[in-house]
């Protein structure tokens, strides 16, 4: 693998624990990875087995789900 | 409650006012707006959230506090029948209940909330610190702030507490602590700039400025004075010196000239403002240099020419023309002035001219006046002084002369001077520094001649004198001594008693007329002088004064003349008024002013280089950052500049509005307890102990030590902690005999929560009584104890000690066993609930009754109702409470203010219009996209103009363009017509989070005529520019990558149309007790019709059986008037004897079916359920129970000694035991009233037989709240309380005449044998047995001790998760009649939010079933929290619309993917996985 | 219903080797019921398989569809072109749908992605248990309503094994003992005696494969025909 | 928590396949974790450093 490898990351978020603890993490500007783009969802319940597989299927480098 | 519902014919106001924007004051207004009320919060400080908001997390769930309240926020923020008002108070209420006038004091935000995107640019430039309110003082906020950052209102807010005594003091009040604010942080060009906003010669008056700032500085009542002028030179020499002072912008020459007449400090700064503000004026000086007095009136050592004409030169910078050697004269000089062209004329002329001493030999040679003396000096022309000077007079002039006449080479100055030092005008330094050269002063000595030898000086006489009474200027009066003269040789004498204008220029018919004081008189706020056009300033218009005044003369003359030639009235607005306000200087710590230094005396007298050198740099800030922010705010206007929304105002003023309102709700909350007025537990003075709000920051993850458990101290992970219980309540020392009620729960989950940050944590409670009382606590209680190693030690602190260098702290402690020592890192003190001031006052001016303790007074059996009719109550102003018992409150009080204005409802809200839809169907996506800036907040790390470039070539993407403010008026007005004209059908919007914003562009492009679904947004600020603020290219990339998965995700989205649902506009109720009864009845009075269900023939349940509470209401009365109103109340259908048969439907449309004690059947259909249906008293089987009828329990006791089945005369001893049946491995909860009973029939036999013993065995005695009044009381009365431990539980005996009772009594250590009549049971209220039966037909859950559980624990303790089902009363946990009402008043809000629409909006988010691939297979419907799917007549899966949550759980189970939920469908979401991906 | 459980993701593999396209065929009753082989679990094979063909750099192609039921032939005519298109047809069917779609499929292998369990019952969401062994001879009106021959590992019929402890069985304590559940539920029914008698011979000619079964009464003329053959 | 077992059947799905199940994860965080929400993205880009990229997209630009 290079040197210069950047992953990208797909997070699934919880619109209403998740995402907010990601937009209060803006709100005190606090610096973290950017190599992670977050797919909002209603409630992780919302959350299917098959969105972290295709995610990973479509070449994410990581997934995780935060709620 | 009958007598409410007589219908006065008078006026009523649909409109509620609440008082108090924290969670009981959210939660009545949410209740109230969703049934048709406006409402008006008005909110104490800038945003609503209340107390809640600084919470880490709740008990007994550990859920996360702001996570619960933070969509609650929103919701009252954004909801269009609440209007919040911030920053306000509540002033007085006139009129009468349901139309009322309130009248709000509201203070200036200085923010316009509509514009405030909440960037914080501001706050990045904010040079004021101070201690946040918030962080509970372990962190500190900027002037500028949001409280928190999920605040609502989501806007910025400035905290001014007035004006600071510098900034009043100053003659030109000049923003002094904002400059010195900015020198703290090393802004000095910002610093310099704001002093030039008022004065234009910083570097002259940092040097010779008699700076009155100094003298009312705040920190001189700590130590000294900070250095404020010193400040000021410094910030002017260094910018100089950086080459960084450009001259400042200048607005367009307007071709207005304006003459002035001299180059003094007034003169010169008329003519800089002037020339500012486009106008062309022209200085004319008689002299040949410029700068008046300061240029020949203050010697170079004071004030070097080159710093002068420096000064003098960047005002000329600016446009201004002086004309030197220009003397103006003459008869008519001012009309010649005008006639040259000049529009306006300013006099500043000084007052150059010196005051005789009137005194013989006046006019011998080498009688000097000092100030021609000077201003020979300073012109440079030579001067001779003889070797004996003498100087008469104590002001700055005669300082300067002496120490000018030692530098030109007198042997000997002597300064005469008629007071003593203390009167001497002359500034303090330079006294100094003229003594430390060798000036003498003479302290009380008047001249009285001048003696002369050959027409020359030789020497003065003078008179002594001494000090009488005080004259005018409030210096005491000279009086001489008969016969004291005496003679000082001199060869020179410079009289300096003062000086005065020389007017002779101006000829009598100039127009400008003089004071019998021979100054000019002027108009005194507008300086004009009696010729229209022609102002005056200064020394000419005051006599002698200080380059300050002369400063702020000439900008006011500026003004004045700005609007003279403007045309505007000159007198607007001109009066201000500088209060200084006063701060309290307690616990600040001392920090010596910084000294400059000074060339040696022997050095400086022998030429004229300046005396005192600048401050260094370190010394400048050090200075600085002594200063105590007296006004926080300083003025120092960068957030003005920062801010590129424009939202700042400085310049808003108080207001005060009136609202008519129907009622008023109040709640304002709880203040915590004063922890340092507990002395010994050293609070304020130990940093490592904390009160318990503190430790919930600390905990925070958001708070000062992101979420670590560290020591203020040192920053130390602390690892043994201690918690001090009941500080500030249970404690009549401090007046606060009350039990706080939440301290054991909050302290128990702080430690907890301790522990789960650290494993390493070792917490100890130390406790008096452990009052786990409320729902769920017992259990949590025991998990702390058993699962996360909580110590609880039964005992009372007495003193914390704090070792001197580990800072840790010693806790002295009695237990039964003993007085021991132990040694913590931190103790956290839990405070008590103490109403706040504010809220005395307000209950004061509002004319409501507070208790003792400052909570609203209220009937036990009225709860929530205040003295005055029409207010309410809610919350801990109520009585210390924890957040269920808030919000139950809330609500209640929420009906209770419905009820008499329930006519209005509906009246005073409105609905927004929206255009049709417009129907796409069938088109391809149109998408725009629109790329916010957000000012500088994206812009500033992400490249916009290549997003909004890179956007465009999107797929689907015919529109896009990049915003300032995408959120602004304007752009909105910009989307809707990009809708319109590009016929876009799908909105992109990339700026912020969706979780505030979204719901604006979606009101944005429903107003275009765009279903409001068919938005999408990328969040690139949030959670983008705000957190890779170092690394711009990387992301840029990510908002490249997150714009076009919103993309991707908008081409897939589906209108979604919501369609309306009939709502049945009655209610059921279930069980007929006193909640059952209270709940029909708030149905009825709000106008909704009930059908009460009761299985029993009577109505009452339990209250039956209970006549007197603690309190002492008579509960029998009670029952009886609910029995009668209910019966007679023609809303209310009444089952008695029928029991729920059949039970089906969703929210607004139930179906119940009734098995009638008639053994028919009814049917009523209905839009909402409260249950009702109690719990019962537990029939305890251990204690002899059964076996004798000398052992029974409380409830039987009760109805015997009322009925008389028991004499308490005859009683000679009772014992009572607690906790029969609670508080069990199987029954591990607190059945919450027993000690309340137990207590209430102690007092009634005590009270009825002193003399009967009773004793009450117990574990802990749980009288929370106002009850513990009781406990005390009991104790007082001689009932005797002895503490049981779990596992040796007393033993009855029944052996022998008498039952026995045995108990080990741990303060002794020794078992007590009580002989007693009677053994009386507190057995636990347990669930009804068929609850379980009853809960599945209802398809309610119910918890794990058998009660019915509600949606949720904290924010819904009230709804149960089927929406449109409530509960109340025992059914929910055990409780008393008090709360069971209080509930069932509460249930009648929540209900009223459905009964009071005629229709529901149904659809949107929510799960929809593709009944073609429906197997039928049951998951949806075992996997839905909810018990929302069901299997249709079809066979297959159905999912009601109206009662489906969204949440998704069903379409994720679904095997053969029939169920989507819409918006978040498969294909919806995979289209940005996808999108990601294919680049 | 009958229960399935996907085999061994290794094993489909090996089955797979060589086979450039693949249909991987779904089946909408029972095995989607039992969260095995509904369109949910294809897809997420399909995705499981086109990611390891990509980790091989392989250029097999995986399309998937899932049908209604694979136990009738007018449910799989339709897919029948599309299947003719691939290599092979995975099925996620039960064995009846695998065969049946083999059946009609004739040339083309058809691989089954399940194992095809039991008959049995759903005890909550994503918990199955076995309940008939089908044996084509039903005593449970003996039994209280308990099977036995299913619930017994040793399908006793006459009373416990004496390995029945405190009513557990001895295979595992976790399990009942089925005549200890026999038992009660004859007790409570008050019928203790029905355990008195001797259970009769088990007649095990009713589980003579292959089983078929007509009727008659149903049963087509040309249908009747190709019976009688 | 239905999403955990979610992740862990995607986990041991990716493993069959002879995918790392490390590049799937779960954290659970309340809405003022700020901090663990920072650490988590931190937590998945350092893993996906750790374990390269994707093989799945070998003809991705670095």
């Amino acid at each position: 693998m290079g040197e210069d490898f950047e992953p990208k990351v797909v997070g699934f978020c919880c619109h209403y624990c998740a995402y907010s603890a990601a937009d209060l993490a803006g709100s005190m500007r606090m610096e973290y990875s950017p190599n992670v783009r977050i797919i909002k969802l209603e409630c992780t319940g919302k959350l299917d087995t098959l969105h972290l597989l295709s995610a990973i299927e479509d070449g994410a480098d990581a997934a995780f789900v935060a709620g | 409650m009958s007598d409410k519902r007589k219908s006065t014919n008078t006026h009523k106001v649909g409109a509620v006012m609440v008082v108090g924007g924290g969670i009981s004051g959210m939660q009545a207004s949410l209740d109230l707006a969703n049934s048709g009320f406006k409402v008006y919060l008005v909110e104490e400080t800038t945003s609503i959230g209340g107390r809640m908001a600084q919470l880490d997390k709740t008990f007994p769930t550990n859920d996360c506090s702001m996570c619960m309240i933070s969509p609650k926020l929103i919701e009252v923020g954004r909801h269009p029948n609440i209007e919040i008002i911030t920053n306000a108070e509540l002033l007085a209420l006139e009129g009468q209940e349901g139309d009322f006038k309130a009248r709000i004091h509201k203070k200036p935000r200085f923010i316009d909330p509509t514009k405030c995107s909440s960037c914080g640019d501001c706050v990045d430039v904010c040079p004021v610190s101070v201690a946040s309110e918030f962080e509970e003082g372990l962190a500190t906020r900027k002037a500028i702030f949001k409280r928190y950052p999920q605040a609502i209102p989501s806007a910025m807010s400035i905290d001014k507490r007035g004006t600071s005594p510098c900034k009043a003091a100053c003659p030109a009040h000049i923003s002094v602590q904002g400059y010195t604010a900015l020198i703290a942080q090393g802004k000095y060009k910002e610093a310099l700039d704001i002093i030039r906003e008022e004065n234009p010669f910083p570097a002259a008056c940092g040097r010779v400025c008699t700076h009155p700032c100094e003298t009312e500085c705040t920190r001189s009542q700590v130590d000294e004075a900070i250095s404020i002028c010193q400040m000021k030179r410094f910030a002017a020499d260094e910018v100089k010196a950086s080459g960084k002072d450009t001259p400042p912008d200048c607005l367009l020459k307007n071709g207005h000239r304006v003459a002035i007449v001299g180059s003094g400090p007034a003169g010169l700064s008329a003519a800089y403002y002037l020339a500012l503000w486009g106008y062309e004026p022209t200085v004319f000086e008689a002299l040949p240099v410029a700068g008046g007095m300061m240029a020949v009136g203050i010697p170079s050592y004071r004030l070097g020419k080159d710093i002068l004409n420096a000064e003098i030169d960047f005002i000329k910078s600016v446009g201004v023309e002086v004309k030197t050697n220009s003397p103006i004269r003459g008869a008519s000089a001012t009309k010649d002035l005008r006639a040259q062209g000049y529009e306006a004329v300013f006099l500043s002329v000084g007052a150059h001219r010196n005051n005789p001493m009137g005194i013989e030999g006046e006019d011998l040679a080498g009688v000097v006046p000092a100030v021609d003396f000077l201003r020979e000096v300073n012109l440079g022309n030579s001067v001779q002084v003889g070797k004996k000077v003498v100087v008469v007079g104590g002001g700055n002039v005669a300082i300067d002369a002496a120490r000018t006449a030692l530098r030109l080479g007198a042997k000997d100055v002597v300064i005469l001077y008629r007071r003593s030092r203390q009167e001497m005008p002359a500034t303090e330094e330079e006294v100094e520094e003229a003594e430390e050269e060798g000036v003498r002063i003479q302290f009380l000595a008047a001249p009285t001649r001048v003696l002369g030898k050959n027409g020359k000086v030789s020497g003065i006489e003078c008179l002594k004198m001494e000090l009488s009474d005080p004259d005018e200027s409030g210096r005491r009066r000279p009086v001489p001594i008969k016969g004291s003269e005496f003679v000082t040789e001199a060869d020179t004498v410079l009289p300096a008693i003062g000086q005065s204008p020389d007017l002779s220029f101006l000829s009598p018919d100039s127009g400008v007329e003089s004071t019998s004081r021979g100054t000019i008189q002027v108009n005194k706020l507008t300086l004009e002088t009696t010729m229209p056009g022609v102002f005056a300033g200064g020394d000419a218009v005051h006599g002698p004064a200080t380059v300050i005044e002369a400063i702020a003369a000439g900008k006011e003359a500026a003004v004045s003349i700005d609007r003279y030639l403007k045309g505007e009235d000159m007198l607007t607005n001109r009066e201000k008024s500088f209060t200084a306000v006063e701060v309290d200087t307690a616990g600040v710590k001392k920090a010596a002013r910084q000294k400059i230094s000074k060339a040696p005396s022997e050095e400086r007298k022998r030429d004229f280089r300046e005396v005192a050198y600048v401050l260094t740099e370190a010394q400048a800030k050090a200075e600085a950052e002594r200063c105590l922010a007296c006004g926080i705010c300083s003025e120092c206007y960068q957030c003005v500049a920062a801010c590129q929304a424009k939202a700042i105002d400085h310049s808003m003023m108080e207001e005060t509005m009136e609202i008519p309102v129907g009622s008023v709700i109040l709640a304002p909350g709880f203040e915590e307890f004063d922890a340092a007025l507990k002395d010994e537990y050293g609070y304020g003075r130990m940093p490592n102990v904390v009160s318990s709000m503190q430790f919930e920051r600390i905990l925070s993850a958001s708070g000062p030590f992101q979420g670590q458990v560290l020591r203020p101290s040192d920053g130390r992970h602390a690892v043994k902690i201690a918690w001090i219980q009941c500080v500030g309540s249970r404690d009549a020392s401090c007046g606060r005999d009350y039990c706080s009620s939440v301290c054991c729960m909050y302290a128990t989950k702080e430690a907890i929560i301790a522990r789960e940050h650290a494993r390493d944590i070792q917490p100890t409670i130390f406790f008096n009584d452990m009052r786990a009382y409320g729902k769920g606590f017992e259990r949590y209680y025991e998990s702390a104890k058993d699962k996360f190693g909580v110590q609880y030690v039964r005992g009372i602190v007495s003193s914390v000690k704090e070792l001197q260098k580990s800072k840790n702290l010693v806790l002295e402690y009695n237990t039964d066993d003993g007085k021991k020592v132990e040694e913590f890192d931190m103790v956290v003190l839990s405070v008590g609930l103490v109403p706040s001031p504010s809220s005395r006052e307000l209950a004061m001016r509002l004319s409501v009754e507070l208790d003792r303790f400052g909570f609203c007074h209220t009937q036990e059996m009225k709860p929530n109702v205040t003295s005055r009719p029409g207010i309410y109550v809610a919350g801990a102003f109520d009585a210390p409470m924890d957040i269920p018992e808030s919000v139950m409150n809330a609500s209640s009080a929420a009906h209770l203010a419905a009820w008499p204005i329930a006519e209005a409802r509906g009246t005073m809200v409105t609905e927004k219009p929206y255009p049709p839809e417009i129907d796409f169907s069938g088109e391809p996506p149109r998408i725009g996209v629109f790329v916010c800036r957000c000012g500088t907040n994206i812009a500033r790390v992400v490249n916009v103009p290549s997003v909004a470039e890179y956007a465009k070539g999107l797929p689907n993407v015919v529109h896009a363009e990049e915003n300032l403010y995408t959120c602004s008026t304007d752009t909105q007005i910009k989307i809707v017509e990009a809708i319109k004209e590009k016929k876009l059908n799908r909105v992109v919007v990339a700026s912020c989070s969706p979780r505030t914003h979204e719901p604006l562009f979606q009101d944005t492009i429903r107003e275009a005529g765009l279903n409001k679904f068919l938005f999408e947004m990328a969040n690139i600020r949030d959670q983008c520019s705000w957190v890779h603020g170092s690394h711009p290219v990387e992301a840029t990339q990510k908002a490249r990558d997150l714009v076009r998965m919103a993309v991707a995700r908008a081409a897939t989205l589906r209108p979604l149309r919501q369609s309306q649902a009939p709502v049945k506009l009655k209610g059921l109720v279930i069980g007929g007790g006193a909640a059952g009864m209270a709940a029909a009845l708030g149905l009825a009075s709000e106008g909704f019709e009930a059908v009460l269900v009761e299985r029993e023939k009577d109505l009452g349940g339990n209250l039956k059986h209970i006549h007197y509470t603690l309190e002492g209401s008579d509960t029998q009365r009670l029952l009886a008037d609910l029995v009668e109103q209910v019966e007679h109340e023609p809303r209310i259908t009444i089952y008695k004897g029928a029991t729920v048969k059949d039970f089906g439907g969703y929210v607004g449309n139930y179906e119940t079916t009734l098995a009638l004690a008639d053994g028919t059947m009814a049917t009523v259909e209905h839009g909402v359920v409260i249950l009702a249906t109690g719990a019962v008293e537990y029939e305890p089987v251990e204690y002899g129970a059964g076996q004798s009828d000398k052992v029974l329990t409380q409830v039987r006791f009760q109805e015997k000694l009322a009925s008389g089945g028991i004499d308490a005369k005859s009683l000679k001893s009772v014992v009572m035991v607690q906790c029969v049946g609670s508080r069990e491995p199987d029954h591990m909860y607190c059945s919450r009233i027993c000690c309340s009973q137990a207590i209430a029939n102690a007092i009634r036999v005590k009270d009825e037989n002193p003399d009967a013993e009773v004793y009450i065995l117990y574990r802990d005695i749980r009288t929370y709240g106002l009850k513990e009044l009781k406990y005390r009381e009991a104790r007082e009365k001689g009932v005797t309380f002895v503490r049981y431990d779990v596992d040796r539980k007393p033993e009855v005996d029944l052996g022998g005449n008498r039952p026995t009772v045995k108990v080990f009594d741990s303060v002794l250590g020794s078992d007590l044998l009580l002989e007693t009549d009677l053994v009386v049971l507190s057995a636990a209220v347990r669930p009804r047995s068929d609850a379980a039966e009853f809960a599945s037909k209802l398809k309610l859950p119910l918890t794990q001790d058998g009660f019915f559980m509600e949606a949720h624990m904290k924010l819904r303790p009230l709804d149960f998760i089927n929406e449109g089902m409530y509960l109340c009363g025992m059914s929910h946990a055990p409780k008393t009649i008090a709360e069971s009402i209080a509930q069932a008043q509460g249930a009648v809000s929540r209900a009223a939010t459905i009964l009071s629409r005629p229709y529901l909006m149904v659809g949107g988010v929510v799960s929809v079933v593709d009944q073609e691939r429906c197997v039928a297979c049951l998951t949806c419907v075992r996997s839905c929290p909810f018990h929302v799917p069901s299997i249709n007549g079809d066979g297959v899966a159905e999912i009601e619309a109206a009662a489906c949550r969204g949440c998704g759980i069903c379409a994720a189970a679904c095997p053969r993917k029939a169920i989507h939920l819409q918006h978040y469908a498969d294909d919806q979401v995979e289209a940005k996985i996808c999108a990601l991906y294919s680049t | 219903m009958i229960v399935g459980e996907r085999k061994p993701f290794v094993e489909i593999c090996d089955r797979l080797q060589g086979f450039k396209k693949v249909l991987v065929l779904g089946c909408g009753t029972c095995v989607s019921v039992c969260m095995a082989g509904g369109e949910k679990e294809v897809e997420l094979l399909a995705s499981q398989l086109r990611m390891a063909n990509g980790l091989k750099d392989g250029d097999v192609e995986i399309i998937e569809a899932t049908i209604q039921r694979q136990c009738d032939k007018e449910y799989i005519e339709p897919i029948l072109e599309k299947a003719r298109e691939c290599d092979a047809v995975l099925s996620a069917g039960c064995g009846a749908g695998v065969q049946l779609v083999a059946e009609m499929l004739q040339t083309l292998p058809v691989i089954p992605a399940l194992n095809t369990r039991f008959i049995g019952v759903a005890l909550g969401e994503g918990v199955w248990s076995e309940r008939c062994r089908a044996c084509g001879n039903c005593l449970l009106a003996d039994y209280g309503g308990i099977c036995p021959m299913t619930l017994c590992p040793k399908s006793l019929v006459n009373g416990p094994c004496g390995g029945s402890k405190e009513g557990k069985c001895e295979t595992s304590p976790e399990r009942d003992c089925a005549w200890m559940l026999i038992y009660e539920r004859l007790r409570k029914q008050g019928k203790l005696d029905r355990m008195r008698g001797l259970a009769p011979l088990k007649d095990y000619s009713a589980q003579s494969h292959p089983a078929r079964q007509v009727n008659e009464a149903y049963v087509k003329a040309e249908m009747e025909a190709s019976h009688s053959k | 928590m239905r999403a955990k077992k979610r992740v862990k059947q995607a986990k041991k799905l990716l493993e069959e396949v002879g995918l790392e199940a490390d590049r799937v994860e779960m954290f659970n965080l309340g809405a003022s974790d700020a901090p663990r929400f920072a650490s988590a993205c931190n937590e998945m880009t350092e893993r996906a450093r750790r374990l390269g990229p994707n093989p799945l997209r070998k003809g991705r630009k670095a």
